[in-house]
């Protein structure tokens, strides 16, 4: 039987969207492992990590609030899954602080009113790779594998979000191993001393501070390159977006040649378990892993 | 109406911003718990670029320096990454309490001029609220044309290979110009919205008028 | 009266060495009754036959033994035969592990043995049974000075313990420094808010106590007599006064507070708003749990508390200490403002805040979170301007100089403490034109070295052993709380029940004649011979403990409690007439002159090695143990403390043929590592006076060295010797060979 | 072993550190029973894994010295090696305890002649020298080792290596049958003086102790210096042997920070103090050494100490928590942080760092089979309801050496009152 979860896709996510890659992946994996998410209905934007300079805190609060309302309304018995870090850090986050703090829980469930909904706080708030580790487990993964990811280095880039502060499994928040430990569980080779694995990509401040934001994303891509990479993975949508789209303008403003594919980890999955570049969502990608793609194409 | 709200601030605490932080800055009442040990400033990402990095402020606040930290830069130089949380040897949830300054230096009119992050941020919340969900393309361009027509068009042009990249891996698409995604229950959406920031706005002035 | 040699062929000794032969020293030129040998000595069956000897009847009852095998410091639990006079000849870590393999040095190492047997059955020869002192008398009284937190929890626990306690208390209460606090920092888990002194409770349990007797507005006149038997007068201000014996003494005088009229840059005494920790203790207290009120009456709204007020500095007139309380203190009163008012302003400018511990640190907390604002900064000065204050200030963190405005000043000076007379102090501070007030002695005790217990630095009486720190340099008398470093009440405390500790067992030794620390148990103490005395008064000025008094003829009082056996009495002789049962000046001489020595031809030197048993001859062994060359020349002799060494040894050695002394003792000076505190000191002045001497007989100053050496120089002490070879083969052998 | 005489006025110390020795001592040389046990298979505890003590620069071995020749003599006292407390019942005055003993193989009759591990060839990860060298495994654990007795490694049980060292001794010394047993004592008191572990600085992840070579600890460090010790005295780092001539000492590793230990641990500021004087006594003014803190807590008459060591040009200060520690292409550790006074940032590169990681209680006293009161950081607090247990030196709290010694005397007393008490009932 399918295990199944209400499901946080977040906005980025959506058809045409920036990260739609890492859905359409993300769909292909669960139709491997057999896991069905239910999308809350009429989920709402979480306010990502800006959110705060035209929200307050008890507006923002009320956002996730509306969210984890609807998934206790409509899946009761099913946690909520995010993709997207940002998704499921202000989700989980916003749970915690409500649980932590009875006056903002109040108020927040007076603004819910507004929309005939009530915030309990009996939701876990889990990120997509802990359902894999977790309720999946690194064996299963392995089993499912066809085509491993021979002669791939690659590194795993796990950014912020995904880390800190509540970290993945248990792992530490300045040297996680879950990307390397999926790596090698598809058969690729896993660049564990990768330096720049839990580096600030600057975030949403790519947007407005692109100068100070494509510094760190060269350091970032640089290391990669430093260690022998083929190609870097990560879990998360703006960390895939930030470090892959600008390295034009990085090459230009900084005289280098990058050209470093940076892969969804559900993109390396549904490849090693054997399925085509469509289902991957290869084509999502700006810059092609030539050498996952004649994986996939095997 | 800013300034105002700032004028009862100013009465209100006579010079003790330490404690106008605690009650009405967002995770404002962890700033006392700070021993400056200066773990946070050590590890946030964009670091040089913070003229006072976070235990810098949290000194500043002790000291009164009220008007240099609420117009300082520095808050809207976080991240969000999250380093000096989880660092943090007191516990201090150090990125909230950035959010919250950033917040409230706007709230009550005192934040910097044209701080890039500030507008961006302004805008991507005006997006979000206004249909529930973010619409990318709007943003992008928002952002593009945030310093003007001029300008904006000038940035959107250096922009266009990204943007033609993006729409190419289906990444991006020109259907959002047309409305794009959103919440189907907006009008209640919105009256919840309405609703936490009158609350919001009902605790800062419930403080000022409190004696 | 018959000496016993066992001689042990195990651990290759009898593999590396001729024991036949060896046998024959021992008995022909050792003259000992005769020497058996065991294969495995140390062994029950070897220890059982050794037992048999000493348990035999008539002829053959053997009196004394001469253990043949490995290092004193092996086996020592086998080879304890009590209080019979027994050598350790030392063949094992003292030379076959020293010596390489090998034929051509078979013979120097063989010589080597055969001297260590020889001056083994000569030391043994030289020894006395030691019987226990003759002063012995128990008294279950321990006298406790001062009737502080510190006094009060010393007498109430030697109570516990089932012994009496007597409180001499200067002022006309209990309580001390604690008494007049209003609340103390918590002792107990989650330690977040002030607690009651419990110093009423305290009182009550002393003077509810039968086994306790306190004497209020009293003071020591006089001290004098030893452990087990301390005779004591005590004054009293109100009375007459009383006399008392004890067995032991706590002093336990405290601290007096720094005087802040020093401060004038912080307008104290301008001022009546800046006041010191101890004042707002007042102000505290009479306010109770309600507002604290300046003298003018007003409310404090605004308190700016300066830590490290004329300490950690070394500015003329500060303490250059840091007292450890203040910083938790403070901690404390800001807490007394905000629990009664939270909207007070509290503000603690420090430039370390030294919260130590599980207790210190949440303490600490618990002040942030009770919103006590605490700033790093320095203070300048603290103007007055009419009733209100302005501290001037340097932030360190924000890096500029600042100010702020406070109704009230509350400085963190520092402990000073109550030590009395600093008995080391140089005696000309009068001629330097400086006036002092003159120190009022604290035990006024009767011996030659001064009247109080010594200080170490700063004026506390602390010890200044890490390993032992109650080891004053007055046997009995034992320092508690801040006097002797600066501590908090709860450190205080513990320290009493640990002086008390040391006092109930210095009760108990001295009861039964026995050494204290660290040559505990030894019932072994020095004595000497009236006839010859010089009355040259070396020995008791020497005494490192104070042991020995003079009589009104200058002839030397020994006072057998107080000693604590380390022999420094007997090198400072320069008759020689002092001398213990089983270590004298004969029991050294004669092994020293026991050893053959070769002729000018031979090239063969003998370099005499005298090694302070504690630390030299350990680490000679541990080296030996790590199978660390050493020369076959030397001849080592460990001794209780080089300060035991006598220059008659040193004169005796040149003088019979040897090429070399070398000497090694502890470190000295400042930071010295010599167990009897001044013995290796004094070994090294002695020795500075050697010169004269050698150049009287002839010889080059650098036939004798003195080294000090630490337990840990494993590697440098087998050196020091090679340099003494060297040093002989360039000056060449001793012409004083016969 | 077996013939051990304990009555409910014996007193029994559990943990021969400096602590339990001195409590041991104490009441033994005013005349009572006392029992010492100690789970390593030798007494001294970690300070004989110190090279000095602050603030005198002497070395643990030499009070070590006098306290094994104390124990030596002293007839009261009874030491119990490799043994552990796995069970107490009763109450105050009349306490039952129950002891487990490890074998050592290797019984009294050894005269250390170190015959039988000159038979012996497996190399085994050195605990004494917090495994940064080897050892054999029929080892003397140190040259100051009491009992003075050599250890078989129980991983050699069975192997034709154990019957060679067996063979090898000619005192019948060793005796490779030795089973695990446990003994029942009576006790009228119980002190627990059982000291504390190095904080397990892999946990602190932003220094990287756990991926960086040239990281350590400050127990480490003191290994290094140690002339017994893995590198003979010498201050090589462990990546590649070269010698650390610039040391950078971070305070607070994992002290005072709510994500490892809440307390202040007391001993690391002047251990870091004095561990720059190892430096410069290596090398004089060619040595450098940084020390980053938050506070420098040099306590009482130690602020002399620290004086000193401000007017030592080759150490500096720097106010601030490292944020995290990176390594360069040569393996050189580089600190990233911000000193804040006065707001510098910096990336400082150096030979080696040196964790000032703090002190955690070695027991779990909460686990214990008798209820007593524990604090939240783990350590016994003294209570009237613990009834005849007690605990001396860092079993109650973070604290130096001379600070253990003084509670562990006072600990002492607690103890000879209960058994004068019971004496006298």
């Amino acid at each position: 039987m399918a295990k199944e979860y209400s499901y946080y896709p977040g906005c980025s996510s959506q058809k045409g969207a920036s990260s739609s890659n890492l859905e359409k992946s993300v769909e292909t994996l669960c139709e491997e492992l057999d896991i069905k998410l239910n999308p809350i209905p009429d989920w709402n934007c979480c306010g990502a990590s800006i959110g705060y300079a035209g929200g307050g805190e008890l507006p923002r609060m009320t956002l996730s609030a509306r969210n984890i309302a609807l998934s206790e309304k409509h899946h009761p018995d099913q946690d909520i899954v995010a993709t997207c870090a940002a998704c499921w850090l202000n989700t989980r986050e916003v749970n915690e602080r409500l649980l932590h703090n009875p006056k903002l829980k109040e108020e927040t469930n007076i603004a819910l009113q507004a929309v005939k909904l009530e915030f309990s706080g009996k939701k876990k708030v889990r990120h997509m790779v802990e359902v894999l580790i977790e309720d999946v487990g690194y064996d299963a993964l392995a089993a499912k594998v066809k085509k491993p990811l021979e002669g791939l280095k690659i590194a795993g880039y796990v950014g912020c979000q995904t880390n800190r502060p509540f970290g993945i499994d248990g792992e530490s928040f300045e040297n996680p191993m879950y990307l390397d430990k999926m790596v090698e569980t598809l058969g690729g080779e896993a660049l564990t001393k990768y330096e720049k694995k839990v580096a600030c990509c600057s975030g949403a401040l790519m947007f407005s501070e692109p100068e100070k934001g494509q510094a760190l994303v060269k350091d970032i891509i640089e290391s990669a390159y430093d260690n022998g990479a083929n190609m870097i993975v990560t879990p998360c949508p703006l960390c895939q977006a930030n470090v892959e789209i600008y390295q034009d303008d990085i090459n230009a403003r900084y005289k280098t040649n990058f050209n470093m594919p940076v892969m969804y980890y559900s993109q390396l999955m549904d490849v090693a378990f054997g399925r085509n570049a469509k289902d991957a969502a290869l084509d999502g990608n700006i810059i092609q892993s030539m050498e996952l793609r004649k994986i996939a194409d095997k | 109406m800013s300034t105002a709200v700032n004028q009862a601030m100013v009465e209100k605490y006579k010079g003790n911003f330490l404690k106008e932080v605690t009650e009405n800055v967002e995770e404002g009442n962890w700033v006392k718990m700070c021993m400056q040990c200066g773990v946070c400033s050590g590890s946030c990402p964009l670091g040089p670029h913070w003229d006072h990095p976070p235990q810098e402020i949290f000194m500043m606040i002790r000291a009164n320096k009220r008007e240099e930290v609420l117009s300082s830069t520095s808050m809207w130089m976080c991240t969000s990454c999250y380093n000096c949380i989880a660092r943090c040897p007191r516990g201090l949830p150090i990125t909230h309490i950035m959010h919250g300054l950033a917040h409230y230096s706007k709230r009550i009119g005192l934040k910097p001029k044209n701080q890039p992050t500030e507008k961006f941020g302004q805008m991507f919340w005006d997006n979000l609220t206004k249909k529930g969900r973010v619409n990318e393309l709007k943003l992008g361009l928002g952002l593009y044309f945030k310093d003007g027509f001029a300008e904006g068009v000038k940035v959107a042009m250096s922009k266009q290979k990204l943007g033609m990249n993006m729409m190419k891996a289906k990444r991006m698409s020109p259907m959002e110009m047309l409305g794009g995604h959103g919440v189907s229950d907006l009008a209640g959406f919105h009256a919840m919205l309405k609703k936490a920031e009158e609350l919001e706005a009902a605790r800062v002035g419930e403080n000022t008028d409190k004696k | 009266m018959k000496i016993g040699g066992y001689l042990c062929t195990g651990c290759g000794i009898g593999d590396r060495l001729d024991t036949k032969s060896l046998e024959t020293v021992a008995v022909r030129e050792g003259r000992i009754g005769f020497c058996k040998t065991h294969d495995f000595l140390c062994s029950q069956a070897g220890v059982d036959m050794i037992n048999a000897d000493l348990a035999a009847e008539g002829d053959d009852k053997v009196t004394k033994l001469v253990i043949m095998a490995c290092s004193r410091r092996a086996k020592t639990e086998a080879f304890n035969f009590g209080a019979v006079p027994t050598a350790r000849v030392n063949l094992r870590e003292g030379v076959i592990w020293i010596r390489p393999e090998g034929s051509e040095h078979e013979e120097t190492t063989q010589e080597m043995a055969a001297d260590y047997i020889r001056m083994g059955c000569a030391e043994v020869k030289a020894m006395h049974q030691a019987d226990a002192s003759g002063e012995q008398g128990k008294n279950n009284h321990i006298m406790i000075v001062g009737g502080g937190v510190t006094g009060m929890t010393a007498a109430l626990e030697a109570s516990k313990a089932g012994y009496y306690a007597s409180i001499i208390e200067k002022s006309d209460r209990l309580g001390g420094v604690m008494g007049q606090l209003h609340k103390r920092h918590p002792l107990r888990s989650p330690y977040q808010h002030p607690q009651d002194t419990g110093v009423a409770a305290m009182i009550a349990a002393v003077e509810a106590d039968d086994k306790i007797t306190v004497y209020l507005n009293s003071k020591v006149a006089s001290t004098s007599g030893a452990p087990g038997r301390f005779n004591v007068t005590i004054a009293s201000s109100v009375g007459a006064g009383t006399q008392a014996e004890f067995g032991a003494i706590v002093q336990a005088t405290g601290f007096t507070p720094y005087d802040a009229n020093n401060l004038p840059e912080f307008s104290y005494g301008k001022s009546a708003n800046v006041v010191t920790q101890l004042e707002l203790e007042a102000m505290a207290q009479a306010a109770g749990d309600g507002a604290i009120k300046r003298a003018d009456g007003k409310e404090v709204k605004n308190v700016v508390f300066v830590q490290c007020a004329g300490q950690r500095s070394e500015k003329e007139g500060h303490l250059s200490w840091c007292s450890g309380h203040c910083c938790s203190t403070s901690v404390k009163q800001a807490m007394y403002f905000k629990d009664s008012n939270p909207e007070i302003e509290t503000t603690i400018l420090f430039d370390d805040l030294r919260t130590p511990g599980a207790g210190g640190e949440n303490f600490y907390r618990s002040a942030q979170d009770k919103m006590v604002t605490f700033r790093k900064g320095k203070v300048s000065t603290v103007e007055a301007a009419g009733s209100d204050l302005k501290v001037n200030f340097k932030d360190l963190i924000l890096n500029e100089d600042t100010h702020m405005e406070a109704d009230l000043v509350v400085l963190a000076t520092g402990m000073m403490p109550n030590a009395g007379v600093n008995i080391d102090a140089p005696k000309d501070d009068a001629a330097n034109g400086e006036v002092k007030v003159p120190v009022e002695s604290i035990l006024n005790l009767q011996y030659r070295q001064g009247p109080d217990v010594p200080q170490l630095v700063n004026g506390f009486a602390d010890s200044h052993f890490i390993c032992f720190p109650y080891e004053t340099r007055r046997t009995g008398i034992y320092t508690a709380g801040p006097v002797r470093r600066p501590m908090d009440g709860g450190q205080a405390q513990t320290d009493a029940m640990g002086a008390v500790m040391k006092a109930i067992q210095a009760i108990e030794n001295s009861a039964i004649g026995r050494a204290a620390h660290p040559r505990s148990g030894d019932l072994s103490f020095p004595s000497f011979r009236k006839e010859g005395c010089t009355q040259c008064k070396r020995c008791t000025v020497e005494c490192p403990f104070g042991a020995i008094n003079e009589d009104e003829k200058g002839y030397p009082q020994y006072n057998e409690a107080r000693c604590r056996r380390c022999g420094t009495c007997m090198g400072a002789c320069p008759v020689q007439v002092i001398s213990f049962k089983n270590y004298s000046i004969e029991t050294v001489g004669a092994q020293l002159k026991a050893v053959e020595v070769p002729d000018e031809y031979s090239e063969k030197p003998r370099i005499l090695v005298l090694a302070c048993e504690n630390d030299a001859y350990p680490a000679l062994d541990m080296a030996a143990m790590k199978r660390n060359e050493s020369s076959a020349f030397i001849r080592v002799i460990p001794v209780r403390c080089l300060g035991s060494t006598n220059t008659i040894w040193i004169k005796d050695a040149l003088g019979s043929g040897y090429d070399g002394v070398v000497m090694m003792g502890c470190k000295k000076g400042v930071d010295y590592q010599c167990h009897f505190v001044k013995g290796s000191e004094m070994a090294h002045v002695r020795m500075a006076k050697i010169g004269d001497t050698l150049s009287t007989m002839n010889l080059e100053s650098e036939r004798v060295a003195v080294h000090e050496v630490a337990i840990t120089d494993i590697d440098r002490a087998p050196k020091l010797l090679d340099e003494m070879v060297e040093v002989i083969n360039r000056v060449g052998m001793s012409p004083f060979k016969f | 072993m077996t013939a051990v005489v304990a009555t409910n006025q014996t007193i029994i110390v559990v943990g021969g550190g400096i602590s339990g020795m001195t409590a041991a001592l104490e009441a033994a040389e005013t005349g009572k029973q006392v029992i010492l046990l100690e789970k390593r298979p030798y007494l001294g505890g970690r300070v004989t894994q110190l090279y000095k003590y602050f603030p005198k620069m002497c070395h643990p071995t030499c009070g070590q010295e006098i306290n094994q020749r104390r124990i030596k003599m002293n007839k009261n006292l009874t030491v119990i090696t490799q043994a552990e407390v796995s069970n107490i019942s009763g109450g105050k005055g009349d306490y039952t305890v129950s002891v487990t003993l490890t074998p050592r193989y290797v019984n009294s009759n050894c005269t250390a002649c170190g015959d039988c591990a000159k038979a012996a060839t497996t190399e085994f990860d050195d605990e004494f020298n917090y495994n940064l060298g080897k050892r054999k495994g029929v080892y003397l654990p140190n040259a100051m080792a009491f009992p003075q007795q050599y250890v078989i490694d129980a991983r050699l049980i069975g192997t034709p290596e154990a019957d060679a060292a067996k063979a090898a001794c000619k005192y019948g010394a060793i005796d490779l049958d030795e089973k695990e047993e446990t003994i029942e004592l009576k006790a009228g008191a119980v002190v627990f003086a059982t000291g504390w572990k190095p904080y397990d600085a892999n946990k602190i992840q932003p220094y990287g102790y756990d991926r960086f070579a040239n990281v350590i600890n400050n127990v480490e460090f003191e290994r290094l210096m140690d002339p017994h010790g893995p590198t003979g005295g010498k201050l090589l780092r462990p990546s590649d042997g070269k010698e650390a001539k610039n040391i950078a000492f971070i305070q607070c590793a994992g002290s005072r920070d709510r994500n490892y230990l809440k307390h202040c641990s007391r001993f690391c500021c002047m251990a870091s103090l004095k561990q720059t004087q190892y430096v410069t006594e290596k090398y004089g003014t060619d040595g450098k050494s940084t020390i980053y803190y938050i506070d420098i807590r040099s306590i009482d008459r130690f602020e002399d100490f620290y004086r000193n060591v401000q007017a030592d040009p080759s150490v500096s200060f720097i106010k601030s928590k490292v944020a995290k520690v990176e390594q360069d292409k040569d393996g050189n550790p580089v600190l990233h942080g911000v000193n804040t006074e006065g707001y510098h940032r910096y990336a400082n590169t150096h030979d080696l760092v040196v964790l000032a990681t703090g002190m955690e209680p070695s027991v779990d006293f909460k686990g214990l089979p008798i209820k007593i009161a524990v604090n939240e950081e783990g350590f016994i607090e003294h209570d009237e309801a613990n009834g005849g247990i007690f605990a001396a030196g860092v079993a109650a709290d973070a604290m130096d050496v001379n600070r253990a010694v003084q509670h562990a005397t006072a600990a002492a007393l607690r103890a000879v009152q209960v058994v004068n008490q019971v004496a006298g009932a």
